[in-house]
């Protein structure tokens, strides 16, 4: 099976302190992936290996290789400012930029200049507003401040600013955690339709979440990948005791 | 990589070299003003000595004759000129002809000038001293400090934690913010108007013009205090709420040490900016010629910017020296405030863990 | 307690080093804070002022003021002060009098029977002989005494004040800037005061005015034209308790202070021709027993 | 119940506190009209605020001419202008550079170095700006065969703008650093590089506090005395030319109170008259910020 | 059925807009009761009245009658100090005082001066530390910043904090949503301890939660209460259509 990001026996280290651990995975395309596992156990940094977020984190050292159609992202001669614009990233806590709803998904595309004139950006606003399924809500008030819109809002704003530059991977990093249910519900009816178009990386607490949006299921503990497979199998067959564990609810 | 990707990257690297460049251009001029600072103002704590009893009277500073010195005397502002820097001034040739002389047979001399920092003002440069000033300094910043501080730090609590949100508030903050910009030479009018001709305290007192900075420091220690108070989590006030504190407990047991180091750098920089302070203090008539150091905040008193600016303006260039040793003194004592409200928002930062 | 001109300052301040000294009293204060905001405080009559130093004479509303509050004072005319036009040594020297000056400075001037606005923008373009050189001249700015002084001086025909075009340069209260600002811009006349040209001769250069160069003789007897008074008041209410008052004019009289080779006249204060001191000093012999009676 | 009357005597306390700044302000416009009434008494408000000559006199008949602030205000301007227009992009630039690209260990430096200059006394950038900038700056210009008089207004502005470098750099520095790192993050994972997130989300992200820093150091150029008390002459000359010397009204101030004039005569008052134009000047541009400011979150959040 | 807290037609106004709308319920002792809803419908701001944590809100304005045993803790006579001495609260984020573990514990004793000498404030923090379940992991490090504890252990200490000074009915606001699914855990255990001796009432947006720790569950709606009873039977025979539909997940 071809994954679309695969990476293999990838180490990090924050300092001297070692905070992924050999760890292997492929990322199938068209698929959401969930990365489970308690907290601090590596899922962040791991999601945020995918497209060099880490980058900036000082005295960070990696090893392996993280390959994107077949081509390691860590190549010296690949640009990591490229590479975010086709493996796109959407954070915990919504984080729109404070302009306008309008200039929010408009960034992307500006500053990547993928569209010829006003109108062509303008239809790729609304097609990415479309996708995230706020276009409805928000077509009457594009002009208002992001910052102004609620919570479930801002996050399919997120979304929506994420899609607009038309990348190939969405990553997200525990997207829903800030929501309230109903908010949470329509992020959820988001992933799934979204997944046709673009391979989804998802990390989550909730493990009902997890189960109900992802087609495959990797759990992290404390830096290792111990168990990864298709979902379902995971969740009610799980291989290793301490994933076993983690999914009943007995332990961390 | 495509055209454009690859001028996005060059505009990057412009951008970043920008910054860089104006950063080394800031760091440039202040280095050349701070090396001609050091330049100028070293030679300031050295002076030239000579025998006493060996040279003639005129070479000597003038008041060499009513007051005992010691075997060596600080020699006059010319001779301490052309001794330091070959620079002949105002002396006749058959001076500099002595002072050669001297030279040779070794009765005069270069030495640390102690005097520069024991003496206090006086119209000879070789005998002027900067401890008058320094003292004045202190006290004026004494009554700064002791007007601004608590009345600041009350006013900063009442907004923040007890005020109503209404208009009239809004307006006081406005007021506040608005003192805080205002330029310091209006206090010094104010203070000129209030505390001389109004209440008609004693001029040039420490007891003006501290009260003059400390109008000026209030605003400024309003606003920082404030920005402090505010960073306090309000989590924090809402779990001892919860535990039932009353609202003054709240502030004294978690908010005010929470933004303790805050606070005191807001009142150390600003008391720093009040020690620098010339322009208002000139308005109040701080600028004089007092050779006796103050004892108490009632007596006639300078500060160190003043007496800066005042030898700045003499006629004789030994004041030059004294100038620029004066601003080294004064940067050091700023450079000691500054790093003092860096160690204490360093040592005492509480860290929150939320 | 002495308030008043920054121009006395430096020299009173020296007095009262002497008077320190000489008398183990302690060193009087000085402030020099414009003669204005000097006897201001002094008439008030409410402050510790002794007496003022004054780079004028009382204008006829302050005496009334002083009046008022019962101030009875005594005039010492201590010495001269000369504004001295200098240039930076080496540059061409050129003698100027005080038309040159007038037409060089002044806002109006009276060309052809008429008063115009100050066409000279180059020294050749008032006497042929002079050098071709932009006009550039720093000096005192209104609010000074040296300002109305000048004006007084450059007074013509046409009642106008300094061009204020940029030519000449109303420079700040620090006689050392505007030598600083000589030294740098070469061809540039500055204005300044005695004492100050003492001190830097050896740098700068004096003008001679109307044939005259700034000598200590020359502004004593008065052929030096750009010269003007200074003065100290003294507070004579309850003079018998303030008997310090005249010691210290003793000592500012005296000639050690302002005899030939006194420490002010070092200093670049143009004493009194010796006939004028001998008078201030009767004057204040004449005090020391009056007071001490009263 | 427990001790309600301390809590009570302690809030009245903060409350009087508060009230006593506001005084100060009151007190500052108060005692600067009584004068300013004086001094309008004498010479109109229109002679005053828009009369083109500044050259206080008394002409022998008794009238009173020469009061026309126009020359200090735009002289105020002038060097105003030019000290901004240095402190702006630079304080900015050196603020984005600190903040955005230097190494955590480099910010650390220089960050406290920048707090330390913001605070050191303008006399001291006065005096050395004139001794040693003016001139380096004199032969600069006559290399590029410019004549740059060492009053000229250019040169204060420079000094000033020099001046002003470290407290703006250092406000904004502060304005950027509070920025919560996710706005970075949303940006850097959209694929921008440092200086378009800087440029499109940060600065404008940050635009309140930074109109905030360039309005503060605005009203500190403008109030700023010293240092043009000895660069910059006193010739009130009405020009735009920064070529030429200029004077502020600060300086004026100074000027008038510490001369050899009379006191109650008007020059001296002219000094209380541009003492409250200015305060009045320095509070609408606080008004005005705090409005663009209350704006900004309006629409921003 | 005598309730330890008798909330009686509560309507709550922040200025002109109505939170609350004519709210009763009683809240009765020695149970926990949670409060169930989606987001914004109150929840917080009715918890909060219980010990008139509003107070400080500006242009609050409260009609109606909370009676704590019996008493209208709105009455003008009514010390609010004293009321929240009774009735203690512990926050969605775990918000320790930046001072050491003992201080934290010590601080409601302290100022209400529960204790007569120092063994007896230590006893008092002993005792609140072992029924918060941290004893055993904090007794060698009680001088220790509390800060430096892990969020769930943070959580914990807040609780134990609240505890010490004895009061008779604790409130909590969504207590584990910052914490990952080991430390709510330890929580939920806790709380269903605690109500042997306590009163308790939690906010929660986890219906699994809900169910698992209360005994009584209400269900808020855009400020009214829609439903309120025995949990069990209101999870599995909701009367109302909002309340099927909130618990099923169909729906806000
Ligand atoms: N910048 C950093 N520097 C040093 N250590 C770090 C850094 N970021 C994360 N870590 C450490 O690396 C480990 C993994 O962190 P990570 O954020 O990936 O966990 P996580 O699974 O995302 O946890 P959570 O569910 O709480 O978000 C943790 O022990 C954390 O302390
Ligand atoms: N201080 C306040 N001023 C004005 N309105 C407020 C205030 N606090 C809350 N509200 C409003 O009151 C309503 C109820 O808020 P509340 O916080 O009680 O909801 P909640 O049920 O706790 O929601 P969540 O689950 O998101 O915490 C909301 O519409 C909210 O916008
Ligand atoms: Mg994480
Ligand atoms: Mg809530």
């Amino acid at each position: 099976m071809a994954f679309k990001i695969d990476v293999q026996n990838l180490n990090l280290f924050y300092g001297e302190k070692q905070a992924l651990f050999n760890v292997s995975l492929g990322l199938p395309a068209s698929q959401t992936t969930a990365l489970i596992g308690p907290s601090g156990c590596g899922k962040s940094s791991f999601l945020r290996c995918l497209n060099r977020m880490n980058d900036v984190v000082p005295n960070l050292h990696l090893e392996g290789k993280v390959l994107l159609d077949g081509k390691d992202i860590y190549d010296p001669s690949v640009d990591v400012v490229d590479l975010r614009s086709h493996v796109g990233m959407v954070f915990q806590k919504p984080n729109p930029f404070p302009r306008s709803i309008y200039e929010n998904v408009a960034y992307g595309p500006r500053i990547h200049r993928l569209f010829k004139d006003k109108s062509a950006l303008d239809q790729i606003v609304e097609k990415s507003l479309t996708r995230a399924g706020l276009w409805d809500e928000v077509k009457d008030r594009l002009q208002q401040a992001a910052t102004r819109l609620s919570g479930g809002q801002q996050q399919r704003l997120c979304i929506a600013r994420a899609i607009a530059v038309n990348p190939k991977v969405i990553l997200m990093d525990e997207p829903c955690s800030a929501l309230d249910p109903i908010a949470t519900a329509k992020i959820e009816e988001l992933i799934d339709e979204l997944r046709e178009k673009f391979t989804l990386v998802i990390v989550t607490h909730n493990l009902q979440q997890a189960a109900r949006i992802s087609q495959k299921t990797a759990f992290f503990h404390s830096g290792y990948l111990v168990e990864a497979g298709e979902t379902g199998e995971l969740f009610t067959t799980p291989k290793d005791e301490r994933t076993q564990g983690y999914i009943t609810g007995r332990y961390g | 990589m495509t055209s454009n990707l690859r001028k996005r990257h060059r505009q990057e690297k412009w951008f970043q070299r920008m910054g860089l460049f104006s950063l080394c251009l800031a760091l440039l001029f202040l280095g050349i003003i701070f090396g001609k600072i050091l330049i100028t103002g070293l030679p300031a704590f050295f002076k030239t000595e000579i025998e006493a009893k060996s040279a003639p009277q005129h070479l000597l500073n003038p008041y060499a004759q009513y007051v005992d010195q010691g075997k060596w005397t600080a020699a006059s502002d010319a001779v301490d000129m052309y001794y330091k820097n070959g620079y002949p001034g105002t002396l006749s040739p058959q001076d500099s002809q002595s002072i050669e002389a001297l030279k040779s047979q070794n009765k005069i001399r270069l030495s640390f000038n102690g005097a520069f920092f024991t003496h206090s003002d006086s119209s000879a440069p070789e005998m002027a001293g900067i401890w008058g000033a320094l003292l004045g300094s202190l006290l004026t910043l004494l009554i700064t400090f002791l007007t601004a501080f608590p009345i600041g730090i009350g006013a900063a609590i009442y907004l923040e934690e007890f005020a109503p949100k209404n208009s009239h508030i809004y307006w006081i903050e406005a007021t506040i913010n608005n003192l805080a910009a205002v330029p310091s030479i209006l206090f010094g009018l104010l203070g000129l108007l209030a505390f001389i001709h109004f209440i008609g305290l004693p001029r040039p007192s420490a007891l003006v013009g501290g009260l003059t900075l400390g109008l000026m420091s209030l605003p400024v220690i309003v606003v920082t205090t404030r920005a402090s108070l505010s960073a306090v989590p309000f989590a924090l006030k809402e779990a001892a709420l919860g535990l039932g504190a009353t609202p003054l407990q709240v502030l004294f047991h978690h908010v005010i040490p929470s933004a303790l180091p805050g606070i005191t750098t807001g009142v150390i920089l600003s008391l720093a900016r009040a020690l620098g302070e010339t322009a208002p203090l000139l308005m109040i008539g701080m600028v004089a010629f007092i050779a006796t150091p103050p004892s108490s905040f009632l007596d006639p008193a300078t500060v160190l910017p003043v007496q800066i600016f005042n030898w700045s303006r003499s006629p004789e260039m030994g004041f030059v020296e004294n100038t620029s040793g004066a601003i080294l003194v004064l940067l050091l004592i700023l450079g000691l405030l500054n790093g003092l409200a860096l160690f204490i928002r360093k040592k005492f930062e509480t860290h929150h863990g939320f | 307690r002495l308030a008043g001109s920054s121009a006395i300052f430096p020299f009173a301040a020296r007095v009262a080093e002497y008077f320190h000294y000489k008398t183990q009293e302690p060193t009087p204060l000085i402030e020099g804070l414009g003669t204005g905001a000097g006897i201001k405080l002094f008439c008030e009559g409410t402050r510790e002022l002794d007496g003022v130093m004054a780079s004028r004479p009382f204008t006829e509303t302050e005496r009334k003021k002083c009046e008022q509050q019962n101030i009875d004072f005594q005039e010492f005319k201590i010495g001269q002060d000369g504004l001295v036009l200098i240039e930076k040594k080496g540059s061409q020297f050129f003698p100027i009098r005080i038309e040159d000056l007038r037409s060089a400075i002044a806002e109006k001037v009276f060309v052809k029977g008429q008063c115009l606005k100050n066409p000279y923008m180059i020294w050749s373009q008032i006497q042929p002989s002079f050098p071709v050189l932009p006009l550039r001249i720093l000096g005192p700015a209104p609010a000074s005494g040296t300002y109305d002084v000048l004006l007084e001086k450059i007074k013509g025909p046409c009642d106008s004040l300094l061009r204020h075009d940029g030519i000449y340069i109303e420079a700040p209260a620090n006689e050392n800037l505007i030598i600083q600002k000589v030294l740098t811009a070469p061809h540039t006349i500055g204005i300044i005061t005695f004492s100050f040209y003492e001190q830097n001769k050896n740098r700068i250069r004096a003008l001679s005015v109307n044939g005259v160069l700034p000598f200590l003789k020359t502004i004593q007897d008065g052929h030096y034209p750009l010269s003007r008074p200074l003065y100290i008041y003294i507070k004579l209410n309850d003079l018998s308790d303030h008997l310090n008052r005249l010691l210290y004019m003793r000592e500012f009289t005296s000639n050690d202070a302002i005899g030939k080779s006194g420490y002010l006249t070092e200093k670049g204060l143009i004493p009194l021709p010796q006939s004028e001191q001998r008078n201030i000093q009767k004057d204040l012999a004449q005090l020391f027993k009056t007071g001490g009676s009263s | 119940m427990r001790s309600l009357w301390v809590e009570r005597c302690a809030k009245v306390f903060f409350f009087l506190c508060a009230v006593g700044t506001v005084l100060i302000s009151i007190g500052i416009v108060v005692s600067l009209l009584g004068e300013t009434f004086r001094f309008f008494a004498r010479v109109s408000v229109f002679d005053f605020l828009f009369g083109l000559t500044w050259a206080p006199h008394t002409l022998p008949s008794g009238e009173e001419v020469g009061f026309g602030a126009i020359p200090l205000f735009t002289g105020t301007l002038l060097i105003t202008s030019i000290a901004m227009a240095i402190a702006l992009p630079c304080g900015t630039l050196i603020a984005v550079y600190l903040s955005e690209y230097a190494r955590p260990s480099l910010r650390q430096v220089f960050k406290p170095l920048l707090e330390t200059l913001a605070g050191i006394p303008t006399l001291v950038y006065g005096f050395f700006a004139i001794t040693t900038l003016a001139p380096f700056f004199q032969s600069l210009g006559d290399t590029l065969y410019i004549t740059l008089s060492s009053e000229s207004a250019l040169i204060a502005g420079l000094v000033m703008g020099i001046m002003i470098l470290p407290y703006m750099s250092s406000l904004c520095e502060d304005a950027l650093h509070r920025l919560p790192h996710s706005l970075r993050e949303g940006s850097v994972g959209l694929g921008a590089t440092a200086s378009e997130t800087i440029l499109r989300v940060l600065l404008p992200a940050a635009f309140p506090s930074l109109i905030a820093a360039f309005l503060l150091s605005l009203s500190r150029a403008i109030g700023e005395t010293m240092i043009v008390v000895m660069a910059a002459g006193l010739a009130a000359n009405l020009t735009f030319n920064p070529l030429e010397a200029v004077t502020t009204v600060t300086v004026q101030i100074v000027n008038l109170l510490t001369g050899d004039q009379e006191f109650d005569n008007t020059k001296t008052l002219a000094a209380f008259g541009l003492g409250f134009v200015l305060f009045i000047l320095t509070f609408f541009l606080n008004i005005l910020a705090l409005y663009g400011i209350k704006r900004h979150r309006r629409i921003y959040g």
